[in-house]
């Protein structure tokens, strides 16, 4: 199968399309189901609804309700049917409407698929996409809006990736069906009707665990994650109106997560902000932050700062939920006063 | 209710004309005041989206009269019947939705968490089946404290999946609980049909536990209330908890925005529904010909029913939004 | 097993005397296993604890002695009894037990984890009801990819207070999975008679989703082996899944620890059962009485599986451990 | 009702006794439960019982069963009775046996405890203590040894209380039953059968948010929690025999978080090693560390240094299990380098 394993930047190298952020995810999982039969798909809607979100449209026509199932709304049911298939020859992907509904199904992913392959001392292996969305800003209030990715974050055995482009989403998903062990997928579902992007042609897949540049530069490292990329993005290009050149990582996975682009990216610029829409305190800002002031504390002109989204449950009125999450002025005011500009 | 009817059938059946038209009232309130939602998401001014209870109202509004008004609810994503049913007050609740400062719960809920203590509504409900265990929990609380009160606990069929339920039932009936599983059976889980997600008879699953239960037509409010007085009594006094699946039809998609809906669902079977088997139509027509209200009696509720609910649209578009410095209050108590 | 019997009411009852006499050896096996952790614990040999199967051997014995060699099993914390009825090897059994690099999980596991794909064990579980997820999902796979395999679930009653498992049974009755539900009733969850924490009939609760359930006697091997053979192999021709609840008891404590139970269960109860209901006892009488293996025959079973048993011991206790470099393999695949 | 609101210290200077750490729980519990008749508690083998660590018995014969409650194995279901009842007028102690039963529970705990206050907008109110176990090295294995508490500590609306000494653990759980809100108060399990010390004889609760300074000291901080703590306090009498004077300083709650005495002693010490028993990545560490190193950046010699649990699944077998946990030899090698002894 002719395949193609890019890391950062390809996107800008190779013949592309654009499209959206659900389209991608959609290509991934059609291209691995025609590749690999064993793949289902299975959730609540997922067939002829295509998903809440519309964004598995299509699939139950190519591919039948034999693989892309239907459940009743029983996520920690369908979850744990997802690891016993996968333990047993298949290799489900389990499509969690709303990353809330994560609370329901941490025993499944957390004490069955994350631990079985070691507790079995290497004998059973478990390789089991969890889809789940994550994001806020819908007007979905507190119970539909939460970006929990730093739990699994926190479990050994699980991989965590929070992609934030179109050609991120489609070569992580790739990679995230091939892999061995239970991967959390989380989807920013604001995404699906804001993000479009250029997407190589060709069959590709992007290794877990490699941090991408979305730009490049030199005063300052602003690490963003999922939807927090494009605000970092609209932050850098204000900042360099003002005649600071940021610098903007995407680790693209939490877990694994490459410390080293992380490290060298702040210790070449000095200074880095982290910037996350997860919940401020005990998230993954903490964490990333912690190992980039480890590694480069002796270049650092000052602490490592961080953005999270409030520590408030999410609101639904409109202007309290804009209060909860980093914007591009946030990021940017935050910026500007770490340089000292 | 001014009205006094004479003796009737209706009466003879045990429930008063009062309440009769009261059960009317409240339907028609919320009929109205969800067309009122669906007409404020189509002109952009609802944030979010909303799921409308239009052709169910039999079934919140049978089962709330049958309380007290210290009686408890929980209720769903599906909640405004619920919420108005027990009492709400429309201004609040548009403003809610509005994501208003003056809404029931300052904006911070929205459609789908609207709570408010004053009429005993512990709160709507965006996790399916998520209220089961506040429900089991109040009617816990409610025999510990002797306070007399019963919690009814609403649901869709679809709720039926979480296996927290079933963890509730046997709670419920092992310590003799009183609370009501309202299990509203609309036969869609968004757009699956439920035949496709329950394996064997719904009613069978709270049997199983040793639970009364009963089948309730949900269109006939007055089969709902007459059910779920019979059980709310029961359980008021200390002889435990009970089930009803009430049989019941939603008129429009699952929120606001699921208009194309003949890929999951029949526009044949809608029209059935809407046309044959409307809650507010069948007792509206049964009131007047059993002649415990006239035409001009209803006309005139119709008529106070829609000023009240244009006057609380137009108070919760003209209320102001919450200071985003709000968004760090009530984080803790 | 070499002993050929004479035609009998046994093999009237369809079991063959191989068969027959299998099961007493897996039975007793079990038994001297179980013997041994409790001695390795008493003699602060084992690490942790244990949860000995002592009085339940028949329902494992008898279930896995009607699964083929590649048919499935999910076990719990009290799982050395299905581990062994599946085909374990007692040497690496004992191995893991003591945390040595030579168990079945590198030690990694221990007593409420071994599992092994060789003989299909999926995995004992500490997790109640934990496994009941994986049991469904296994026999999901086998029906998608046709193999023909059938899932047993063990568990206890306990397992029945967890919504995750009615969640599996509903699944499974819809989807048509070969999966049988082995709910092991040895009446107690923990310190707490199963009385105090379930509402109604067990098996009313399998046939609420309109699934085949049973009640068999789990002291009785061979009840219970033609009961999982009937569902066995209706699982196995695609009829879809079963429940069975298989009354049976715990003869020494919930865990090798639990030494005075008096307050929570009384000792003329443990007798009865001891005394009167023992599995293998009543299985050797029943051999025996029928004449398909004399008193010699099975001296001499006993006499092998002594000296296996204690071989094992004997290899697991001067096993080496692992070295604690490997703490940080088999995180990932 | 008389009572005392002491911070840290205390034990020291007023009059005391010395008990267990089981038993300053069963003692906090006992003594609220006789002040407020709406305090119950309800789980899994706790009347009769005592619970599986026998750490409460003797209760249900005080309380009866009315208010020692046994529960079915429904995780789920039992705290989501406690949700429900706390918001109607009582105040429920939910006893969850093992803090890997935590994962069960999260949907009652954060979609539903911890935001119906918010969600409310400050309407109803839930006052539920959820009293969960942590802790390895009891050969327990994977699914009965997690240390979770960085999860609820990522989510607003709860409180997080990690007490380390019976003192602590008797004030805090006080202060927890008294606490409007949803309080989440893990114990160290190994404690029940390693950990004794004096509790004053007096009726005293802790106020959350305090931290407790465990041994003052000018050389560096190790800022430990729970069963660390102890291990920290072992560490810096080994770095006292090579002339380092280590302060140790227990946070106690990791929410609210005392952040003014773990900054201050920073820099005071201007060196700090923050240690936790938890998975090592994307836990409370994390998050302390990073508090640490931006309010103490300045006067800090060195990057903030952690130390968790190895960051893989709790496995079995003793000597894999002790190579998990930091041990003292651990912090005091890794303090001793930080130090450049
Ligand atoms: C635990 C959970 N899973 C999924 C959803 C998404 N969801 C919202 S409403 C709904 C369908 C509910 O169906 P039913 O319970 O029958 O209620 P109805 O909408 O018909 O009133 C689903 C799946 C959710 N809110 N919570
Ligand atoms: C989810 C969960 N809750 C609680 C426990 C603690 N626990 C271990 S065994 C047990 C009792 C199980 O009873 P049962 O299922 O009847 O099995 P038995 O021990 O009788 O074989 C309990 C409560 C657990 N391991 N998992
Ligand atoms: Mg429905
Ligand atoms: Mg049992």
């Amino acid at each position: 199968m002719p395949e193609t394993v890019v890391g950062s930047t390809h996107a800008s190298t190779v013949k592309a399309r654009e499209i959206g952020f659900g389209d991608a995810v959609r290509e991934a999982i059609a291209e691995e189901m025609r590749r690999d039969p064993t793949v289902v798909l299975m959730g609540e809607d997922v067939a002829e609804a295509g998903t809440t979100f519309k964004v598995l449209k299509g699939l139950v026509e190519e591919f039948g309700t034999e693989r892309i199932i239907d459940t009743p709304i029983s996520e920690p049911g369908f979850t744990g049917i997802g690891v016993g298939a996968a333990m047993t020859g298949m290799r489900p992907i389990i499509d969690i409407m709303f990353g809330d509904f994560m609370c329901l199904i941490m025993d499944q992913v957390v004490n069955q698929a994350a631990k079985i392959h070691y507790m079995s001392g290497g004998k059973w292996k478990c390789p089991l996409v969890i889809r789940a969305t994550m994001g806020a800003t819908r007007r979905s209030a507190a119970q539909h809006s939460q970006s929990l990715h730093a739990w699994p974050s926190h479990i050994p055995g699980l991989k965590v990736v929070i992609p934030s482009t179109p050609a991120d989403a489609k070569g992580l998903m790739k990679t995230a069906i091939r892999d061995d062990n239970p991967v959390v997928f989380f989807e920013d579902k604001i995404s699906y009707t804001t993000v479009k992007g250029p997407v190589p042609d060709e069959d590709y897949a992007i290794p877990f665990g490699v941090a991408d540049i979305k730009r490049a530069g030199t005063d300052i490292t602003l690490v963003g994650t999922s939807s927090m990329v494009q605000v970092a993005l609209g932050a850098a290009a204000m900042l360099e109106e003002i005649g600071v050149n940021a610098e903007v990582v995407d680790p693209r996975t939490t877990w694994p997560l490459d410390e080293k682009t992380l490290v060298e990216s702040a210790k070449k610029t000095s200074r880095c902000l982290v910037i996350d829409e997860g919940y401020f305190r005990y998230g993954v800002t903490g964490e990333m932050a912690s190992v980039i002031a480890e590694g480069a504390f002796y270049d650092l002109d000052g602490p490592v700062r961080r953005l999270g989204a409030k520590h408030v449950p999410i609101p639904f009125s409109p202007p309290l939920e804009d209060a909860t999450v980093p914007t591009e002025r946030d990021v940017f005011e935050l910026a500007r006063q770490m340089c000292n500009r | 209710m001014s009205t006094v009817a004479k003796p009737s059938k209706a009466s003879a059946a045990g429930i008063s004309a009062d309440a009769l038209i009261r059960m009317y009232r409240q339907m028609l309130a919320i009929r109205l005041f969800e067309e009122r939602v669906n007409d404020l998401y189509t002109r952009a001014l609802m944030p979010g989206l909303a799921h409308l209870y239009i052709g169910e109202e039999a079934v919140a509004v049978g089962i709330c009269e049958a309380l007290r008004d210290d009686d408890y609810i929980t209720s769903t994503h599906r909640g405004h019947g619920h919420c108005l049913a027990k009492g709400a007050d429309p201004k609040l609740m548009f403003a809610e939705l509005l994501g208003k400062e003056a809404g029931y719960c300052k904006g911070k809920g929205g459609s789908m968490h609207i709570a408010d203590p004053a009429t005993g509504n512990l709160g709507a409900n965006a996790i399916v089946g998520g209220s089961a265990g506040i429900a089991t929990g109040a009617a816990f609380a409610s025999k510990y404290l002797k306070t007399g009160q019963v919690t009814v606990c609403f649901f869709g069929e679809g709720a039926l999946g979480q296996g927290v339920l079933y963890e509730e039932m046997n709670l419920a009936q092992l310590w003799t609980l009183p609370v009501i599983y309202a299990c509203e059976n609309n036969m869609y889980n968004e757009y699956t049909h439920f035949s496709e997600t329950t394996a064997g008879d719904i009613i069978a699953r709270p049997a199983a536990f040793g639970m009364a239960a009963e089948i309730v037509d949900g269109q006939d409010v007055r089969a709902v209330y007459a059910a779920a007085s019979k059980y709310v009594e029961r359980a008021r006094r200390g002889e435990g908890p009970a089930f009803l699946q009430l049989d019941t039809y939603r008129y429009r998609g699952h929120h606001v925005g699921d208009i194309a809906r003949e890929y999951y669902r029949p526009k044949t079977e809608e029209q059935h529904w809407v046309g044959q088997r409307d809650p507010v139509k069948l007792h509206s027509e049964w009131l007047t010909s059993e002649g415990i209200a006239d035409k001009s009696t209803l006309d005139r509720i119709t008529a106070e029913l829609t000023a009240d609910m244009d006057a609380a649209v137009e108070f919760a578009t003209s209320a102001p939004y919450p200071d985003p410095s709000k968004v760090d209050d009530d984080v803790y108590a």
